[in-house]
């Protein structure tokens, strides 16, 4: 089959099998993730030997094209099949691939994925959640914190401490943990937004089998390195699809176009709004041609932070105090801050930028020889 | 020219201050803290004149207590009552005054600029008013809407009792939850005219000052929250560091303080000039306006970014003040309008 | 739609860079460079049809020209060249395309929006050209001048010989020491009509790729700024530390290169469309200028303020690429032009 | 006489003596401050013991209040006046206090400082002339850049390095150094407007006697920091005085007002003038009562050099490509940098603001226990 009938095939399947519009419920997602299985769209790119297709790029490029017109009901799968499910295979065992892949793909399990910590937010490596071996298992307590899906994971991909003695990214290893364990502790983070759309998940004498381990005792870190490089890879092909809210068509109806201090605002709008997207295709056409974007996604990210924030205020100082009262600018104002915050902070993206893109000298570190035990951490009175 | 607070301002503040520390954002409308406000305090009476038994201080005093409410989140008809009570000093009706002085009636006010959508019959010292206004500050939590109604000669401003049962109230979602709104149905209500045909000059002078108040607020959030985030930064940690020790971090912290630094002294002007230059008044409101709404929305935005993923949370302050200064910065129409106000009387 | 370069394109930048390597901002305009830059690299003639001795190439190319011309701040008439062969190619010409491919033929453009101060007397295909024209872009070092003349059958484009006995060509004082100005008077110059009356949609379009054409350049300029402040940051040392490693600096440096990155998929975009999607042309052209004029000047100010007081200095070369910034965002009128004409074309 | 007495004597002398319009030549200069000396108007504040007038702050503002309507031709001593002379009333002897004092004061000799150099900018302590000590003298070494009035100076306060066996801030000490010496070089320094407001100057076996050491030797950081200090309070009284042309009215007269957007950016300038003048006159008002402004200075001078730079940018961007060949416009537009490099760039303006008005905790500083001739300074390839 070439790449336009297997385009073509998966524009059939879709047609046949995609809702299009709401997030479906729980029961549905999950029946659809079988279905889509089953028809051979999940793990496009995955080893054969694990449930995936064993296809290419170009498959699964073609796939993610096709399915652009749907809402695929897949969201509680997205950590798994972003994040841990790539790192498992990076990084797991065979018998943990044998275990936990095909499951994930069939989306019989949720996956979620565990390294945030209230005191360890940008600087993940300074994490407490400790784990202490005891004979074949680990003992596990402390709490995470941005966990997304962790009310309907059955499985977590969690970062702990297992040496204080060394420094803070020596000591540390990463499990797999069964999220229905009578020591895990979920609960509901409410952001400002109102919603909740993260939870606090805490940990208290949680038992992991040394099977569960993922990679060598203490070299945890290299794991969750894995993890954000596919994470930052899974965000930076969300900035590629563009931003939702076409906020020029939106306020062109709702504001007066012919003053022309108004239209300024609606003409920055768009400047900035065409100069990230192109930018965005520019990035995309290059990977296509085999350049690898690297660090300069998170160029892309932070242009995407700076802007979310610009429309949603732009939008609300162009229509004025019923902004305040109309439900859809007020959600826009309350959530524009997510995206500055989420997959690391603008100061974080323009280090990376400034270090990775531009090659300038890092900052003197202190954190990286002291050990963890003797490291300032977290919040500090 | 005076930009600097005298002994007794200072002391002014510090009296409300501390009892601002005492109030949480959270907690909604509270009558009994209003009535310590109102009583022990004497605020609602600051800027009525003393014959009508108020307290008889000018703008400068109103701007240092609407900071402090604002640097508080104070919740509840505040700066409505002072928007209301700065009409009333325009327009001065005895027994609304008195009640107002005294704190036994909360007043709000609806937007003075522009038509107004509500319509009265009489012509007397009375009228009949109906119609609809989509949005009033706190109608909830207040006893009386001073509110322009048209009638057949022009227009009236006119005091409703919002108590009267041809008054419905209905409370929306707003941005900012510690800042209410409700839509206001009169189906014909019995209300007082306090100017017919208004004085315009009152009205416009009303407005004005609006504006030198709700900067004065804006102040304090802003400062509220330069504070709160330099205290944040001095605790954090992050790669073995305290934040605030990282460029990235720091100069944007002093970024904020120069914004801080010239929206005190321009609301110190501008209130200085509601008391003692009114020529340079008009000038001084819009830019006021113009320059603190603006920054203070961007302090309290760059306060919550930098507060890092804890400032997204529901159980933190950030996003109240950031909501609170949102919400500010187009309280009295979208910010274009001050500027182009200021575009006016620049004479470009 | 193609936002990256293709081989060849990428080894016509080679060459050009290459060859810009050996050029000095410093050396003003140098005959010899250009015999060079028009003889063996075929630059003036790259946009030029082949019937007329040109290259053929399309906007793309001379995108990928202009920005390594901007990069090098090559001194003398490239851009000005650049506009004239954009024009002719509109409005074909066959003497002077043969001439300018062959580089025998300097032109230059006359601002081809608005009205013309000059005025001309017969209606052949020549024509007696008087008047004055305040700034003409590298008229001191051009042949051929280029300009839109008023007749009394309306506006025509005319071809004025410089070198004309009737020309006076008063140089002026320009802002950029490396891009030229010159008043030019015209007392009665015989002037060869290229197009009466002129086509519009020829001139609109000339006009709409001269946006694109100065983006490229101004790309260049952008790059050579990154870059070079990037290499200093990462030699220069404050407090026993490379600048570069402070936050202050990086993240500076960092937002730049994100202005960077746009403009330069702005550019790709916009000659593209030139190239191969017309009805994208003037959307595309007015982003082109209304984003990149803005982002070269900022990354040229930041890169002479980041060099600290070296920067300040004649010595240095930041302060010709900060001049050449602030010259090229007006070169085209003011910055708002563009924004208008963007908002004209979304229909606003 | 009380301060009303005082004023109206200095207006009437002012009158009197004191030209309006262009700087005066250098020699009409010296005659202008020998008589303003005379009037008793020259150091005002200074101790009488040492040719001063022994009056207070507020005499010195009653007479600048009046010389605001001038343009004194005083600006070759501004240096020697503004810093030179302070830091020896601190920190000099009685010996050199005798000497220098009251010439400088009349007028007499010119000053100026010698502190920075090109591989020691922000970095001031960071500084390489050597001076070696040669019996009962000093022999210098080295190069100093950005000096103002150098090529008409008598004198200079110089800051040189003395031990580099220790950290940088300790070894350094500081002289006053005879600029007609032989040895001494000044060549003028041709900054971006195409005019030499500074010079450079090198220093080449300059001998200077140890008599005209300023405080302790290795102890010259100190001294350098009441220079500092003096330079910044005139800096910032001159902040106070406002900068200069008014681009509104300017403007006002050369753009299409009626263009909403036009409007829309002088108002922009209007704000942003108003409200740093603002805030320069609450200072002002703070320091009559009492209130020390300290770091907060800099907010002011970190706020007037974006001002200058935007005033500059709007002036252009509002004229068009005309203003490319106006002089006043173009020179403008060259000038504007300087703000924000000359007294300390934006950087540096935001870390004193950070840490001195903020109190928020310094940089990691690897630079201040290294002995100096270990230490990276300058430009290193």
């Amino acid at each position: 089959m070439n790449l336009d009938e297997y385009r073509s095939a998966a524009r059939t399947w879709l047609a046949e099998n995609a809702g299009r519009g709401d997030d479906a419920a729980q029961a549905d997602a999950k029946e659809f993730m079988a279905r889509l299985y089953d028809a051979g769209y999940s793990g496009i790119t995955w080893p054969e030997r694990w449930g995936g297709q064993g296809l290419t790029q170009a498959e699964e490029r073609a796939f993610a094209a096709e399915a652009r017109a749907y809402t695929l009901p897949t969201y509680i799968f997205s950590i798994g099949l972003g994040m841990c499910g790539p790192t498992l295979l990076d990084r797991g065992s065979d018998a943990q691939r044998e275990r936990f892949i095909r499951p994930l793909l069939r989306g019989e399990e949720v996956w979620c994925q565990l390294f945030s910590e209230p005191g360890a937010g940008s600087d993940v490596a300074s994490l407490q959640t400790r784990a202490v071996r005891d004979g074949d298992a680990w003992v596990v307590n402390g709490q995470k914190v941005w966990t997304s899906v962790a009310q309907v994971a059955d499985w977590g991909l969690l970062l702990t401490r297992t040496d204080v003695e060394v420094p803070k990214h020596r000591g540390l290893t990463m499990f797999v943990v069964d999220m229905h364990h009578p020591g895990v502790t979920v609960r509901p983070l409410k952001d400002m937004t109102g919603r909740a759309h993260f939870n606090e998940v805490f940990f208290d004498d949680v038992t992991i089998p040394d099977a569960h381990r993922v990679g060598e005792v203490n070299d945890g870190w290299s794991v969750a390195v894995t993890t954000l490089l596919h994470e930052r890879l899974s965000i930076s092909a969300g900035v590629g699809m563009g931003g939702g809210v076409d906020w020029l068509s939106e306020l062109r109806e709702a504001v007066d176009t012919s003053d022309p201090y108004v239209r300024d605002q609606l003409v920055e709008l768009h400047i900035r709004t065409r100069a990230l997207s192109l930018f965005n295709q520019r990035l995309a056409q290059e990977t296509r041609a085999g350049i690898f974007p690297g660090a300069r996604g998170s160029a892309a990210k932070l242009l995407l932070a700076e802007l979310t924030l610009f429309q949603a205020d732009v939008a609300v100082s162009l229509v004025g105090p019923e902004a305040l009262v109309d439900e859809r600018l007020s959600h826009a104002v309350c959530l524009a801050p997510a995206m500055a915050l989420g997959g690391g902070t603008n100061e974080i993206m323009r280090n990376i930028v400034g270090e990775r893109v531009l090659n300038l000298p890092p900052e003197p570190r202190v954190d990286k020889t002291v050990p963890f035990k003797d490291l300032k951490v977290g919040t500090q009175g | 020219m005076k930009l600097v607070l005298g002994e007794e301002q200072q002391e002014l503040r510090a009296t409300v201050r501390a009892f601002m520390e005492t109030v949480s954002p959270r907690e909604g409308h509270s009558p009994a803290v209003y009535a310590r406000l109102n009583g022990e305090l004497g605020l609602s009476g600051l800027i009525i004149p003393e014959e009508y038994g108020g307290a008889g201080a000018g703008m400068t005093e109103l701007a240092v207590v609407l900071e402090e409410a604002g640097a508080a989140l104070l919740p509840g008809p505040f700066l409505a009552g002072a928007l209301a009570a700065i009409t009333l000093t325009r327009l001065p009706d005895k027994e609304l005054l008195t009640a107002v002085a005294e704190g036994r009636v909360t007043a709000t006010v609806a937007p003075l600029a522009g038509g107004s959508a509500l319509v009265a019959d009489s012509r007397d010292g009375e009228a009949l008013v109906k119609g609809r206004l989509p949005q009033v500050l706190n109608a909830a939590e207040a006893d009386v809407l001073l509110a322009p109604v048209t009638r057949n000669d022009g227009v009236a401003l006119v005091a409703i009792d919002l108590t009267d049962q041809g008054v419905t109230r209905v409370p929306l979602t707003a941005l900012d939850e510690t800042r209410s709104m409700a839509e206001v149905v009169l189906a014909g209500v019995r209300g007082r005219v306090l100017a017919a045909p208004p004085d315009g000059a009152a009205l416009e002078s009303a407005w004005t000052l609006f504006s030198v108040a709700l900067a004065a607020e804006q102040l304090g959030v802003m400062r509220a929250c330069l504070d709160a985030i330099v205290g944040y930064a001095k605790i954090r940690v992050a790669f073995g560091r305290y934040i605030g020790s990282y460029q990235g971090v720091k100069h944007k912290l002093a970024d904020m303080h120069c914004k801080l630094e010239q929206a005190e002294s321009i609301v110190r002007y501008a209130a200085w000039a509601a008391d003692e230059s009114p020529g340079e008044l008009p000038q001084a409101a819009a830019l006021a306006q113009a320059y603190v709404g603006r920054a203070c929305f961007e302090v309290a935005r760059d306060h919550l970014l930098l507060h890092g993923g804890i400032g997204f949370t529901w159980e933190h302050d950030a996003h109240l003040y950031y909501k609170r200064a949102k919400t500010d910065e187009v309280l009295l129409g979208p910010p274009r309008t001050h500027r182009e106000r200021l575009a006016d009387l620049l004479e470009l």
